[in-house]
């Protein structure tokens, strides 16, 4: 199951507790990744919709795929507004393979980006303005408007 | 009656819908100016599973979900 | 410079400082990577020699590398004896790419296991054997053995 | 005098040699059977910088450093 935080993801304290979950189990390799809100176009913060159901589908399915190779996926993420140099998103691999940890992290967040179902925000003036520009439609897109 | 959810951006209410297919629910959608804008780049679910055709059957109690364009992270 | 640690990285806290010193910094993404040793062939623990003068020279060609393409590199590493389970090296790239601090990461580390002045023994039994079939030698060898 | 030190696994004390380039320590260590072993996989730095020619022209109290295979991480 994702991790979701209301508001900033603790990460500090999130990455302590992968680390020590797992450092027990002979991994050898973790390579994590940290998402931080940057400072630019005037926003405050981003703000996320989720919708959990098919985010936790979506990521059994990637959990599953590492599991076989051996590797293990964790993942956070943040609900509502998450201000400028506070994270939003984290996500670790463990494996007894450094190479393969690289690799399917970036294969992981390649499709975090393109399939899973969170929306984003720009937070201007105390207003929350749909990222339309930097969103991209999902596979299967325009369904709907066929026929 | 099927319940029609709009996530994310799209900002508007469930529906309920008198449909028996995943097309059924396309014809009424694309009536609706709100929602129109929003079909040709939205994936859909029925019952929290992605779906690709318009074939679908439907019935009474069955959720279908529009998700517009993602950007997480 | 490199963080070296006598015995094993307190891996938490140095996760914690590296990210707590560099979100505001307003990279973005950091990625990070720790390395663990592994319960295999009978060790207790690895231990580590290192040449401090020149894996911090090494490290600073490194250091530069990446601050030229906008991106911050951290490293430590343990000397003498870490036991299994506790960690050896762990790194991290800040960046405001995500993809750029992938490839790096994984350049950089490659780059390690071939270059970096290091010398890794299994310890069995009490005692400290060299793993000269794991270790590579470094560019340039052989120069002595000329002539 | 030139200073020969041994890095890591070598476990050699170091020694002062009489030399006046990499060529004359290269011909000074292959007589010394337990250093000869680890000269064909040894990198070299003089005063701590890499070099990758025996034309370096050494003098006294210069430093010269044999590092055998190395492994971090």
């Amino acid at each position: 199951m994702v991790l979701i935080y209301r508001g900033p993801i603790e990460v500090e304290a999130l990455l302590s507790r992968w680390y020590g979950a797992e450092r027990n189990g002979n991994y050898g390799a973790m390579v994590s990744f940290v998402g931080t809100v940057r400072e630019e176009g005037g926003i405050e913060a981003l703000s996320f919709d989720i919708y959990r159901p098919l985010l936790d589908k979506w990521f059994e399915g990637w959990r599953e795929r590492l599991a076989e190779k051996g590797a293990l996926l964790a993942m956070a993420h943040s609900e509502g507004d998450v201000p400028v140099h506070t994270s939003s998103f984290a996500c670790a691999i463990f494996s007894p393979k450094r190479r393969l940890a690289l690799e399917m992290l970036d294969a992981f967040v390649e499709d975090f980006k393109a399939n899973a179902p969170i929306w984003k925000y720009d937070v201007i003036g105390g207003k929350r303005i749909y990222a339309a520009e930097r969103s991209t439609p999902m596979a299967g897109s325009g369904l709907l408007a066929k026929g | 009656m099927v319940k029609v959810e709009f996530l994310g951006p799209i900002g508007k209410s469930p529906v309920e819908v008198d449909a028996s297919t995943l097309a059924d629910v396309a014809e009424i959608l694309r009536r609706d100016p709100e929602v129109a804008r929003w079909l040709e780049q939205s994936a859909v679910a029925v019952n929290d599973k992605m779906v690709e055709t318009l074939d679908v059957k439907l019935k009474s109690g069955d959720r279908v979900s529009l998700l517009p364009p993602v950007c997480g992270g």
